[in-house]
């Protein structure tokens, strides 16, 4: 499986995403410059965390407008996995290939911690190895990371499956302490928090590597 | 052509919250002394300075680029929009 | 020159050209790069963009070597937050300058420190130390020959931070207000990769970032260190502004600009790279044989002088003589205090003890997927790709350093060590930060000098050499100069990471070292009784190697469950750090080796000690060691329920719940700042 | 007491850069083809809502809160101050 990497001026998860999928899962990865098309091979797309154009305006809002993100969309069209993380599930957002907006946290600040996630929805390509409520431990780095929605879109949301994690705890006052969402059709995946930093036991304090099974749901998703 | 300067005005929907404009007030209200504010909103303020034949089309101008690159996000914000000064 | 007297030179020290970085052979062909830097005036008025552009420019710092940033470490000084509002503006939005800079960066900040101390009011001391890694064969190994050209690349020259070498060394009251640097991390990241691109092609002869002194220090520096000339252009320099004088153009201090020597081969692929990040990329001038810069305004030239005369300007022979005050401080020691209990909860509480997850919980201290040890413990630990893992912290101790600068200054020195240690990591190298007032004054200039000396001793001793280094003089508020604030970097390489467990249980707590009546300059005495004076800890440097590889050999064998070392408010503090972050209870006996009396016991902060924890079944091998070194230790006592209960022979003289003492410690600095 | 809508305005002063406003401009703006627009600056807006016996005494209010709370930097940033809408 070949696995998109896309960089964006300022992203600065790229290389940790793309050792975790290549190291350590044994995937194909290749990064795919912005300005650029994305190559036809790839399986699977990744938008990688970071502060695309500084974070400017708001986080995601320019680079949304890159030229490569027709491509994703025209690849998500297609059923192909597309993955956002952090500031990729921002960007995901502002092109509105995600529904919702992602606002300042609560507390206003920066916010560096490690939490617990609750699987909602175990159908997406990144979360089939899940059970259904699963906790798994993950960290969040962000300070625009509070989901927001309105009522009915949630309520539609909810109808749809598009929940696809929540948090454990209130964390940074999101609605219905949404982390993690997805398109009706499931395959484009947005997520706040930084599963690339919760898959190998060395850098992960909790000692319980459950979010790996991210990684290997898109792998498992390749092989069948 | 003339320049003028168009400022646009984001701040979140009435019905959204705004977690720093309540911090700013609640820093203040725990100062004591200043009762008098019941309420702060915070917003962000963009200047362009655009060259058009008249302030109209200046607005208009600056509104559609606003609407067309997503300057402000219609589902959690607005926006006003105003000719601030003209020169040539 | 004084600095000389600082040991530079080691088995593992890598000496280039024209660094302002340090550099250690790592193993495996890779080397980590080192560097510290302060921004303190700029800070002091606008902490924000002063802390931010600090981390940038020691970043640049450690790119210029042609390794990547990979940790950041911030040392941070204000004054008495308690009571000065203006203290907990300037830490608020010093600690947001650079969690906004380094965050966006995707550099990791991941250590650091905070004190507070009334010498520091109005004014900040803001140190940021940075860490790179790469491999030995990608070091540039700065060299230029005659016909090379000089590029500068990335953001736009401006007018900010004109006149700014001139302020760092002013006094705040004559401040130029044209000083104030906008920070821009977006183009600092863009730069950085930009430089590791330019880099991996080969582009790149030669290489320096621009700091005090803007394109003047930075061309005729570089000259002086390549032994080249070098003929440039102001006209030639990508302006913000219209309108620049050549002074102003040769003088800016604008940020997030590199001077690069490259080839005539080389440089349309470097343009072309700078072009895809969207950098400028100018070429300025040109390398030529002789030792003379030549500035031109096209074809006009406005100065030829020798590059040396510019670079070389040192520290003069200044008279010095040691300090009346010091004679001055409180020579009687407090009576005693009625309750120990309620002293330790103040202590823990206090804003120099309270936990600091306020601060690194701002900071991405993960990015990078380096961090094996999270800020939080003793130091940060890093994973490196040869195998291999990096232990590093930063440390000051002002109040020492003030009662006492030689001792003061070798003993934050020493506890920078016993941190690294604690992770199972070696010192391998240091950095120093020397920040002083006016050197002017004969009796500040004398608190230099022995201050340097005591880490100059301490580092021959321990053959822990400086790979770099920095001055900061002039640190002087309205109310007079600061203390001494010598501070030290250290860092540690481990062939394994040792990363601490809790306490459990029936666990056994133990003290490795000799806890003496040395309460000059402690938080008990400062922060309790308000007493600045009596005798500081004094390190004896056989004694710190004795317990340093005992305590190293103890982790290698891996019969301790974690260590932890014991300053700051002392034992007292120390083992109420392990219980909280264990969240277990501890009872503890006070027969401490070195006889020091009830208080000391419980509140001295003497070098040299670790509290160890260790599981029943290698508590035999534990003692064993110990006793095998004739290093002293104690037995305190065992983990165990949720209360801490410190007992003097019979008598328990503090009975705190673990739980209640978590609160006050974890919430205190946040409440305090949100005032 | 009457209740005042009055609006702060912080940014940076004229001669000192505004990064974002920069990267608006050329990462955005231009690139979808705005030539016209030459200058993108950025400003923070505060709205308080306060009660106050008249406009001027809510404006000078205003002020001294955000000179007291250091809301701004006035060595870098310069602020404009306005009773934006009167009510009862
Ligand atoms: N300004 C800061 N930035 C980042 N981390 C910090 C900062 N201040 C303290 N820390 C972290 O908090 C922990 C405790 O700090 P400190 O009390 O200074 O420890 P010690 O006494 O062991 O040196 C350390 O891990 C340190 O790295």
């Amino acid at each position: 499986m070949r696995v998109g990497v896309v960089v964006f001026p300022g992203s600065n998860c790229d290389r940790d995403m793309y050792h975790v999928l290549t190291d350590v899962f044994d995937l194909d990865a290749t990064y795919c410059w912005h300005e650029h098309g994305l190559p036809k091979d790839v399986d699977a797309i990744v938008l990688p965390g970071g502060f695309s154009y500084g974070d400017r305006l708001r986080a995601g809002a320019i680079a949304a407008h890159s030229p490569v993100i027709a491509d994703v969309k025209r690849m998500a069209e297609a059923s192909v996995p597309v993955l956002g993380v952090c500031n990729g599930f921002q960007i995901l957002v502002e092109a509105g290939l995600l529904p919702g907006a992602l606002l300042k946290n609560d507390s206003l600040s920066f916010m560096c911690e490690w939490t617990e996630l609750l699987v909602q929805n175990n159908k997406t390509p990144f979360t089939s190895k899940f059970s259904k409520n699963q906790r798994i431990p993950i960290p969040i780095a962000n300070g625009e990371g509070r989901y927001y929605a309105d009522e009915d879109t949630l309520r539609e949301m909810e109808r749809n499956g598009q929940i696809v994690f929540k948090y454990g705890d209130r964390v940074n006052g999101s609605s219905g302490m949404i982390a993690g969402v997805c398109n009706p059709e499931g395959n484009v995946v947005g997520m706040m928090p930084h599963p690339e930093r919760a898959a190998e036991p060395e850098i992960n304090p909790t000692g319980r590597g459950t979010t790996s099974l991210m990684f290997e749901s898109l792998r498992a998703g390749a092989a069948s | 052509m003339p320049a003028f300067v168009v400022s646009v005005t984001i701040e979140n929907k009435p019905g959204i919250s705004d977690p720093e404009g309540d911090t700013i007030l609640n820093d203040l209200v725990l100062q004591g002394a200043h009762e008098a504010v019941s309420c702060i909103r915070t917003a962000k303020m963009l200047r362009f300075t655009i060259e058009e034949s008249d302030g109209d089309s200046a607005l208009a101008r600056v509104q559609k680029i606003c609407d067309d690159l997503r300057i402000y996000n219609p589902l959690v914000s607005q926006v006003s929009i105003g000719v601030q000064a003209g020169s040539n | 020159m004084h600095l000389k007297k600082l040991p530079m030179e080691g088995p593992l020290v890598i000496y280039e050209k024209g660094y302002d970085s340090g550099v250690l052979d790592a193993g495996g062909g890779y080397v980590v790069t080192a560097h510290i830097e302060s921004h303190n005036h700029p800070s002091a008025v606008e902490p924000y963009g002063g802390a931010a552009t600090g981390v940038g420019g020691v970043i640049r710092d450690i790119l210029s070597a042609g390794t990547r940033p990979i940790a950041i470490l911030d040392g941070l000084r204000f004054g008495d937050i308690t009571k000065d509002k203006h203290a907990r503006w300037l830490f608020k939005s010093a600690v947001s300058g650079i969690a906004d800079y380094g965050n966006c960066l995707g550099v990791p900040t991941v250590g650091g420190e905070v004190e507070f101390d009334a010498c520091y009011q109005n004014y900040a001391l803001v140190d940021v130390a940075a860490v790179g890694f790469g491999k030995k064969s990608d070091l540039i190994r700065n060299h230029a020959q005659k016909g090379d050209l000089v590029v500068l690349l990335g953001g736009m020259t401006g007018r900010d931070g004109v006149g700014g070498s001139q302020f760092a060394s002013d006094l705040l009251e004559s401040q130029d207000r044209s000083a104030v640097q906008i920070p821009d991390p977006f183009i600092e990241k863009l730069i950085i990769e930009a430089v590791i691109e330019a880099r991996r092609q080969k582009l790149i002869h030669a290489m320096k970032d621009l700091g005090g002194g803007g394109l003047s220090c930075a061309i005729s520096e570089t000259a002086d260190a390549l032994g080249v000339g070098i003929e440039m252009d102001v006209k030639k320099v990508h302006t913000r502004e219209s309108g620049m004088s050549p002074e102003e153009i040769m003088t800016s201090e604008s940020q997030e600009r590199m001077l690069i020597i490259t080839g005539s081969a080389e440089i349309k692929r470097l343009q072309d790279i700078c072009a895809k990040f969207r950098i400028s990329c100018s070429v300025i001038g040109s390398v030529t044989s002789g030792g003379q810069m030549r500035i031109k305004q096209g074809q006009e030239t406005l100065a030829d002088l020798p590059a040396s005369v510019v670079a070389n300007a040192s520290l003069l022979d200044l008279a010095s003589k040691r300090p009346s005050y010091l004679d001055e401080l409180d020579a009687e020691p407090p009576g005693p205090i009625p309750d120990h209990t309620r002293t330790l909860e103040l202590l823990v509480a206090s804003p120099n003890i309270s936990s600091r997850a306020w601060v690194y919980g701002r900071y991405d201290h993960e990015v990078g997927i380096r961090t094996v040890v999270r800020p939080g413990l003793d130091a940060s630990v890093l994973r490196l790709d040869n195998g291999r893992y990096l232990a590093v912290t930063i440390d000051a101790s002002p109040k020492h350093c003030y009662v006492d600068p030689r001792h003061g200054a070798a003993g934050c020195f020493e506890e920078a060590c016993r941190n690294v240690a604690c992770t199972g990591a070696r010192p391998a190298g240091m950095l120093d930060h020397l920040q002083f007032g006016s050197p002017e004054d004969p009796e500040i200039f004398w608190t230099f000098l022995e201050s340097l000396g005591g880490l100059a001793e301490y580092s021959r001793d321990m053959g822990i050499p400086c790979i770099g280094g920095k001055v900061s003089l002039y640190n002087e508020t309205p109310a007079g100069p600061i203390k001494p604030t010598p501070m030290v970097a250290v860092l540690g390489l481990a062939d394994r990471p040792f990363v601490a467990q809790k306490a459990a249980d029936g666990d056994s707590l133990i003290i490795l070292g000799d806890t003496k009546d040395e309460m000059g300059g402690s938080e008990y005495y400062e922060y309790v009784h308000g007493i600045v004076g009596g005798a500081c800890p004094v390190v004896d440097s056989a004694v710190s190697r004795k317990n340093m590889d005992a305590v190293l050999d103890l982790i290698e064998g891996r019969l301790v469950k974690s260590v932890h070392d014991c300053s700051k408010g002392g034992l007292a503090v120390a083992a109420t750090e392990l219980c909280m972050t264990s969240e277990i209870g501890c009872d503890v006996g006070l027969d401490v080796p070195g006889g020091a009396p009830l208080d000391a016991a419980l509140f001295s902060e003497s070098h040299s000690r670790y509290l160890l924890v260790a599981d029943a079944k290698s508590l035999d091998s534990v003692t064993s060691l110990l006793g095998k070194r004739g290093v002293p230790f104690g037995m305190l006592g065992k983990f165990g329920g949720s209360r801490m209960r410190f007992a003097d022979g019979k008598k328990t003289v503090i009975d705190l719940s673990v739980d209640k003492a978590q609160r006050a410690w974890s919430s205190s600095l946040g409440d305090l700042v949100h005032g």
